[in-house]
């Protein structure tokens, strides 16, 4: 069972409370209706799934109800940072220099929650 | 003419009695209890009209008289009013931006109170219920087994646990089970 | 010697540390016998003369007592409480005796001593490691019928009890600063020191007392006291404290992601009569800042030929039955060894009067002073020697000594054998918490190596040899400020060999074995090389090599160096089996714990499920609630209780619970345009007290959920989901409206629980509930079909929404739970002499069938569009963005031949079609057929006076009046394609 | 190769068994194969075999970079069953069983095909709709899978509670007879021999590291630890690191990768008698030849490489198996352990041709690819051999997530497996 980092309750709370919610940063275009085949596919289905560090959303279903973003290594299931719905994805380089992985990212109040961010 | 009798309440849970001395599980009174929905500027607007202040530190809650705000989310707080001292209307009469959703029915309350309540708890929460941890007037959203529950230490030795009604029969046999346990 | 007669004649007064007058009476195989309280079973047999325990899996070989502890692989009994209290494969070596204490053998028949199934061993040449792939193949037939059942019958050890169990299990979530595993010195040390600092701490053996080693060392003193004194005085000042917890006869048996450990704590597997509330096994799984592992090391057999006759033996174990329960495993012992920590063994055995008549060490030059202190005491010592095999067949009776190098043979009379190959350091849990294990050449062991964990190893696991070495570094671990106590004695941890012993090699056709319980020997390591099983997870698989109920605790690393050898590459290039959870074998009672019974799942019930029980309802599960299915009336099967009820509804009136509908008030002055955006329909103008049945897609474009929503206000929505529908929706809803449309004002409540529904439907609805309704004008004019009002019924607040998923005029009529039953009691009182009925979900999944309504999950299945149902009309014109909208115009979505629903009559029209059956156009084709589709919903309508259907069919929409076909076992049915509105097809009921 | 049967085995019982030859060999790369199988496990493994057998193509390698069938072919619950609902995964499945029924001979390997029968539990009005609509649309495929009344399946496995006090009582099962269990590492030495006797080439400890391609765009061989390798064709049967591997030649895939845990018992007498399988309660059970309690769940629910999971979902799947047999409550977990599963949107696989020429995978078998073992390698091999698929897995392209033409047996059946 993980512990995992609710950006929103800022503490670390056990797995059992969070649901996983796939691929963090998926574009849904706007507008939708317009986006072609391939890319809607893309968007729909086509995943990253990579192995090493994973940029995936959670929410805490059973906390704060919040949804937000995690950066995983998916070998070592370890967790690299957690940040808010709608802030951008984190530098990756800085994450993985040791000095840098102390740090969390810097949270700016109540930002617009959004997923589409690249 | 029909005559209308007024309906009754009835609560989902009959009490049954737990045979162990040092730690008790109770079925809580009924309250009043609102699901109440806001943005930051408006906390101060409500904290006013409910005369308590809106707590907007995660894991946190306010109480005044028999009225309780406990945090559960960044714009999410369950307000539980013991007294029955018209929550639901004085934040009706709010007009800033918020929600407010009478939930008063949705929920069932039982106490767990006595020496190792905390254990009793932790028989199926797997959070940290330590004091340092979990100190008096902690409140959170949980799991308890299989169910979803707001947590909240009213003492050293004491929480409240909330669920849905539906789920309550399982709570307090699930508890019960935790405090036998606990209490060998 | 003098030996009591009380707790077996093998016990030596004044040895060990039981009390002789605390005696404890137990039965072997329906012998009955005493031991001391405290005793292992395995002491107490030992002290009752026993060797032979058990029989080996494969070859059926007599087997003892190698161990004491719970690496053993051979001991393993049945334990009886009572017939749903059995318990196989339990470990002699762990399991405690209390007074009454029934034990049989297992694997064996008829008996222990005379086992039928050994004439496997005679065979024993035909059954090499993985025989069974190589043969068994012909007749084909034969596998199935012949080959397979007997080898069944011949496998598995234990039994299964008869009858459920009816022992308690618990659960308890932890957090720690520090876990200590192990309570030997080390462990000790290390919570002692975290202790002084304030830390919370969690110290966990698995063993009844603490002081692992120290419990045999006898040379250990520190602090000043005997090391075992100095054990028992550490756990209890550690229990004293209040921020240490101290378990004992607690496995921690899995190291999980981020410090997540899980131990079972056994609690009264060892007491006599334990009270009723007492779980029998506690699981607890605990979070801690920081992991100390002080699992220390596990000695190796030494691998020759018959060392698993009854009374071979490691060497420790027999010190721990001297030392700490006074037992003397023979008379006359011998010792084979291949480094130092036997000959301690040897001294005390010897010190306690048993005869010790040689030590055989194959090492050419052991340590002098080890050596001296042997000979000191008479003892011979013959160095440069081995065991090159074990005599006797139930028990030992003498081993035959060569030199190594070869020579003549010397045979000397024993009741027992002591061995140590040296020691194994566990690394088992350091290895499950993802940890890298590094080879220590120099002393062929692996150890902790790179940590992947907040974790530490100390003492023995982590290859720290000398007891003061690991007092310091077990200080050092826990954080306290100062210095180690000073310690002296102690077990040596290095040397000794790995792989098989002179004698056992390559050219020798020996059984050597290196795994017991799975009679896995060094020939069948070699043959598994010789195959070309070249990694050691081929060898393990190809030879069961560490795969018996031990886990390979003993065999591991012998198994590694044979294959290493045969295949001439250093160890690390064979590889190490990864560790995986658990430790040692758990119940699965404990892991269950409190999911059982009740608890198992929870049971949803409606605040009117009394009032259904009392009417004699029977109940379906729907998701994790419980729903009335129908109310059978005296004399009365489903069928007929059913159609009564949809007659009674079509004609009077029917009442109905629909409390488990889900419910979310949608609260925000964007709420309407964030329906818009979840539902295909469109939301915008509908009026504040109005009605509109909504449809939820996935982005995909297929159905995901539907339900009436009504407009309460303009920023006030009661969205009604179906039954199973309810938290998925919820958190689909929660997802758009946070991460996909945030810049809406709107919040979402779950309200399913709230609002108790009661259903009245049928054209005498009105006339039965207006009287009880307060505040509502409940004319057609003022509140149509497609409406919602709030007022008071019975005096309390309502939600009346007038809707139908009957066709007939109805009501919806929500209340606050608690005052569900009373409400639905009245209005059934009130409607009763008019013919008001209740009926449950059957009935409603009829009566809406003859509608045509759809179900979702039922006449959908996650592949159907709204177009495909029939729902065409339920979408937005205008609408540019909806979740779904996108998916729906993918090119497969809109072509032809997808499957349609439509309404089925069946020719004859008392033939009621199974629902799931299959549709054909041409029922003369041969098999496998095409099919063109399948019944999603089937009924007898009493209402229609015929069977009716629903069906998906490819192109459904086009084939009205169609005549298609339903292929069944038994004939094939002719059905005709029409409408899906058997019943009122202008819905004129609707308005009455 | 020398032929293995019961003579075979007497003989060398007198030679003390040092008669026996390597099953398979181990030998270097060499510069170029006619095709390359990325992953060898049992699908690949089968691929290389049956493109030896039945196409004549056996200048093969099967690189792996661990040891053979060391994936989610040694980790798997070993179920077997072909009662799928939709015509295009009914043909795969129905493929592979007949393939079974015939593989221990076939391969000269017992790979021990116990048609014990699989059972799946209704415990609701949902489960039996289901149910019978997979019984129906079987029997019209040719397909054996017939309802068993609640009486009928405790008559065929004795010790299950069918109590109506049960949280979610047992009102029916689907029964497939020729379904079952095999022994899943004997397949991977079975295809490696058969395979390796034909000429393939296994090669162990052999990682993929990139794809080669020539100017215009068309593999031309892969990139190794051991150096460089070339092929016109390659075939990715790399199961939980397909992504990874179709990565490098370029290719996004839709596929996700999920720890899927599994457990087994300490070695019992034996006591059930078949596979029961129960999507309501969520767990599966067999018992194996040696005794042991074979049980199995769902996935973790976050993607992982690690093949580990969490205890909770341990303790899930066993709050289930003990729901259904209370009987089993103190038996023990002997060893859990952990795959990694690429799973697909509808729950199907891909077995096809890709955007790169000579590139083809096979893929997405998410939790239960060791049914189709022998139908996937013996379609796959006919995919690489005559740049077509056949018939039976013509249907399972990448393509249909773009066309929304799904095979979706989760949708359809809510029964994982």
């Amino acid at each position: 069972m993980l512990l995992i980092k609710c950006p929103y309750c800022e503490e670390e709370r056990p797995e059992l409370e969070f649901r996983n919610a796939g691929e963090a940063h998926l574009v849904r275009a706007n507008p939708i209706i317009e986006q072609s085949d391939d890319d809607f596919a893309g968007f729909l289905y086509f995943r990253q799934n990579p192995k090493g560090l994973q940029f995936e959303r959670w929410r805490h279903i059973h906390g704060c109800g919040r949804f937000f973003n995690a950066v995983r290594d998916s070998v070592s299931d370890k967790f690299l940072t957690v940040y808010k719905a709608g802030e951008p994805r984190p530098d990756v380089s800085k994450l993985l220099s040791p000095a840098a992985a102390e740090t969390e990212p810097p949270v700016t109040k109540r930002p617009r929650a959004k997923k589409v961010q690249v | 003419m029909v005559e209308i009798v007024q309906a009754t309440r009835r609560h989902p849970l009959q009490a049954g009695q737990l045979d162990v001395a040092s730690v008790s599980v109770t079925l809580a009174d009924n309250a009043t209890r609102v699901s109440l929905r806001a943005k930051d500027n408006t906390v101060s607007a409500l904290s006013k009209a409910l005369g308590i202040t809106l707590p907007m530190k995660p894991k946190t809650s306010a109480s005044n008289g028999g009225r309780a705000a406990l945090w559960l989310g960044p714009d999410e707080w369950l307000i539980i009013d013991d007294a029955d001292s018209g929550v639901i209307a004085d934040l009706a009469k709010v007009k800033v931006l918020h929600s407010a959703v009478d939930i008063s029915h949705r929920n069932v309350g039982i106490i767990v109170a006595g020496k190792g309540a905390a254990a009793v708890v932790n028989g199926g929460c797997p959070q940290d219920l330590s004091l340092k941890a979990f100190p008096v007037g902690a409140a959170s959203r949980t799991v308890l087994g299989k169910i979803e529950i707001v947590l909240w230490r009213t003492g050293e030795d004491a929480f409240r646990v909330e669920c849905w009604r539906s789920f309550s029969n399982y709570a307090y046999a699930f508890l019960q089970e935790s405090a036998r346990d606990v209490a060998i | 010697m003098s030996t009591s007669t009380h707790s077996g004649s093998n016990r030596i007064p004044g040895a060990g540390r039981l009390t002789p007058a605390k005696t404890v009476r137990f039965t072997f195989d329906g012998q009955s016998l005493t031991g001391l309280e405290g005793d292992t079973l395995a002491s107490a047999l030992l002290a009752n003369g026993i060797h032979l325990v058990g029989r080996s899996f494969k070859y059926h070989r007599p087997r003892g007592i190698l161990s004491a502890g719970s690496e053993e692989p051979n001991a393993l009994v049945d334990i009886e409480r009572d017939k749903s209290r059995k318990q196989p494969n339990v470990r002699a070596t762990v399991q405690e005796i209390y007074d009454g204490l029934k034990v049989k053998s297992q694997n064996r028949w008829p008996s222990l001593t005379f086992d039928v199934g050994a004439i496997n061993d005679v065979f024993s040449p035909m059954l090499p490691a993985g025989f069974y792939y190589k043969t068994f193949m012909w007749p084909k037939f034969a596998w199935k019928t012949i080959y397979e059942p007997k080898i069944r019958a011949a496998a598995g050890l234990g039994v299964v009890p008869d009858e459920p169990d009816t022992d308690r299990y618990s659960n308890r979530f932890a957090h720690c600063d520090l876990l200590v595993v192990g309570a030997g010195a080390a462990g000790l040390t290390a919570a002692l020191s975290a202790a002084s600092t304030g830390a919370s701490v969690i110290i966990c053996d698995e063993q009844a007392e603490p002081g692992g080693a120290l419990r045999y060392e006898s040379d250990v003193i520190i602090d000043g006291l005997p090391g075992f004194e100095w054990a028992v005085a550490a756990i209890e000042k550690l229990r004293a404290m209040d921020n240490v917890t101290v378990l004992t006869r607690t496995t921690a048996f899995g190291y999980y992601a981020q410090n997540f450990v899980g131990l079972v704590e056994r609690i009264s597997d060892h007491l006599s009569n334990p009270v009723s509330d007492m779980p029998r096994e506690r699981l607890w799984q605990i979070r801690a800042t920081k992991v100390v592992l002080a699992t220390g090391a596990i000695e190796r057999q030494m691998v020759f030929a018959n060392n698993d006759r009854p009374g071979v033996m490691l060497a420790s174990a027999a010190r721990i039955f001297l030392n700490q329960y006074g037992v003397a495993i023979g008379r006359k012992v011998g010792v084979y060894t291949s480094n130092d920590s036997a000959y301690a063994a040897a001294i005390d055995l010897k010190r306690a009067g048993i005869d010790v008549p040689v030590i055989v060490d194959t090492r050419d030059n052991p340590t002098p002073a080890v050596v001296d202190a042997a000979r000191s005491l008479d003892i011979e010592v013959l160095t440069g020697h081995a065991v090159f095999s074990a005599g006797g067949k139930r028990r030992v009776s003498s081993i035959s000594i060569q030199p190594t190098r070869g020579g003549s043979e010397r045979k000397v009379a024993v009741d027992a054998l002591i061995m140590s190959g040296g020691w194994t350091p566990s690394v088992h849990l350091f290895s499950q918490s993802r940890g890298k294990v590094a080879w220590d050449a120099a002393n062929e062991r692996f150890l902790p190596g790179t940590y992947a964990q907040e974790c530490v190893s100390i003492g023995a696991c982590n290859g720290t040899d000398g007891l003061q070495a690991t007092l310091d570094e077990a200080f050092a671990a826990g954080g306290g400020k100062g210095k180690a106590i000073v310690a002296t004695g102690g077990t040596n941890w290095i040397g000794g060999m790995i792989g098989s012993a002179p004698g056992a090699g390559a050219d020798t056709t020996v059984k050597a074995f290196v795994d017991f319980q799975n009679d896995v020997t060094a020939k069948d390591v070699r043959l598994a090389v010789r195959e070309g099983m070249h990694s050691i997870e081929h060898v393990k698989r190809f030879t069961t090599n560490g795969m018996a109920t031990d886990q390979g605790k003993t065999s591991n690393l012998h198994g590694l160096a044979i294959a290493a050898e045969a295949l001439n590459r250093p160890i690390p290039a064979v590889g190490l089996t990864t560790f995986r959870a658990p430790f040692t074998p758990v119940t699965f009672g404990a892991i269950v714990n409190h999911a059982r019974h009740d608890l198992f799942d929870p049971t949803r019930r409606t605040p009117i499920h009394g009032w259904h029980q009392t009417q004699g309802a029977a109940f379906e599960d729907v998701g994790q609630w419980k729903r009335a299915w129908y109310y059978p009336q005296a004399g009365e099967d489903m069928h007929t209780a059913v159609n009564r009820e949809c007659v009674a509804v079509r004609n009077q009136a029917g009442i109905f619970d629909a409390s488990t509908l889900g419910k979310i008030e949608v609260v925000g002055p964007d709420s309407a345009k964030f329906l818009e955006l979840l539902y295909t329909n469109p939301w915008e103008k509908l009026g504040v007290g109005r009605l509109r049945y909504g449809i939820m897609l996935r982005e995909d474009g297929f159905i995901y959920d539907d339900g009436v929503v009504g407009r309460l206000a303009e920023d006030r929505f009661h969205v009604t989901t179906t039954t199973g529908g309810a938290p998925r929706v919820m958190h689909h809803m929660e997802d758009y409206l946070q991460t996909e449309f945030p810049h809406l004002d709107v919040w979402l409540t779950s309200t399913t629980e709230q609002w108790a529904v009661i259903a009245v439907q049928g054209p005498k609805a009105r006339e039965i509930i207006a009287p009880l309704v307060e505040g509502i004008d409940m004319s057609n004019e003022a509140m149509p079909h497609m409406s919602v009002r709030e007022g008071t019924i019975c005096g309390v607040p309502t939600r009346l929404f007038r809707m139908s998923f009957t066709g007939e005029t109805g009501y919806e009529i929500n209340v606050p739970s608690d005052y569900g039953r009373a409400v639905w009691e009245a209005v059934y009182e009130r409607g009763k002499p008019l013919g008001l009925t209740p009926y449950g979900t059957e009935a409603m999944h009829i009566l809406r069938a003859e509608k045509g309504y759809i179900i979702v999950g039922q006449d959908t299945d996650g592949t159907v569009t709204p177009q495909d149902a029939g729902l065409t009309w339920a979408i937005g014109k205008n609408k540019t963005d909806y979740v779904g909208i996108r998916g729906l115009l993918r090119r497969d979505l809109v072509a032809n031949g997808r499957k349609q629903l439509v309404g089925l009559k069946t020719v004859d029209p008392t033939t009621v079609l199974e629902e799931g059956a299959q549709i054909v156009a041409n029922p003369n084709q041969p098999v496998p057929m095409t099919m063109i589709g399948h019944v999603t919903s089937s009924y007898w309508s009493e209402n229609c006076g015929r069977s009716i259907a629903l069906a998906l069919v490819i192109d459904g929409s086009k084939r009205l009046g169609e005549t298609l076909y339903v292929p069944m076992p038994n004939g094939v049915i002719e059905v005709e394609v029409t409408s899906t509105v058997f019943f009122d097809e202008k819905g004129e009921r609707l308005n009455g | 190769m020398r032929k293995y049967s019961v003579f075979a085995l007497a003989r060398e019982a007198m030679r003390a068994h040092k008669g026996w030859d390597q099953q398979w060999s181990s030998p270097e790369p060499k510069p170029e194969y006619d095709v390359i199988i990325v992953g060898a496990g049992g699908h690949g493994l089968a691929t290389a075999y049956y493109l030896a057998k039945e196409h004549g193509i056996a200048n093969v390698a099967v690189l792996e970079k661990g040891w053979l069938g060391g994936g989610n072919t040694g980790r798997n619950t070993t179920i077997i069953r072909s009662n799928y609902l939709y015509d295009e995964s009914a043909g795969i499945y129905e493929h592979a069983v007949k393939l079974w029924e015939g593989l221990s001979q076939d391969l000269n390997y017992n790979v021990m095909y116990s048609a014990r029968g699989v059972m799946m539990l209704a415990h609701n009005i949902h489960d039996v709709q289901v149910f019978k609509r997979h019984i129906h649309a079987n029997r019209l495929n040719g397909i054996d899978n017939e309802w068993l009344t609640p009486e009928q399946v405790k008559e065929f496995c004795p010790p299950i509670n069918l109590s109506a006090d049960a949280r979610y009582p047992i009102i029916g099962a689907a029964l497939q007879r020729r379904g079952g269990t095999a022994r899943h590492d004997a397949v991977a030495w079975g295809y490696a021999r058969a395979a390796a006797d034909r000429g393939v080439h296994i090669i162990q400890n052999c990682e993929v590291t990139g794809i080669r391609r020539a100017p215009n765009g068309a593999v031309v061989g892969v990139d190794t630890n051991r150096g460089p390798i070339n092929a016109k064709k390659v075939g990715v049967v790399a199961a939980g690191h397909t992504s990874v591997i179709m990565n490098m030649a370029g290719v996004r895939m839709p596929l996700e990768s999920y720890p899927l845990q599994a457990l087994v018992s300490e070695p019992v007498k034996p006591l059930i008698p078949c596979v029961i399988m129960s999507n309501t309660v969520h767990a599966y059970i067999s018992q194996s030849d040696k005794g042991e309690m074979v049980i199995g769940a769902g996935t973790d629910q976050y993607t992982s490489y690690s093949q580990t999971g969490g205890l909770h979902i341990i303790n899930h799947t066993l709050d289930a198996i003990c729901e259904m047999f209370p009987v089993l409550t103190r038996l023990k977990m002997l060893r859990s352990w952990g795959g990694i599963v690429d799973v697909t949107p509808d729950r199907s696989p891909i077995l096809a041709k890709t955007p790169v020429s000579g590139l083809y995978v096979n893929c997405g078998w998410g939790t239960g690819g060791f049914k189709a073992t022998p139908g996937s390698g013996n379609v796959f091999a006919h995919t690489i051999a005559r740049d077509e698929p056949h018939r039976i897995n013509a249907p399972f392209t990448i393509e249909r997530f773009t066309t929304g033409r799904l095979i979706d047996e989760a949708a359809a059946a809510a029964v994982a497996h």
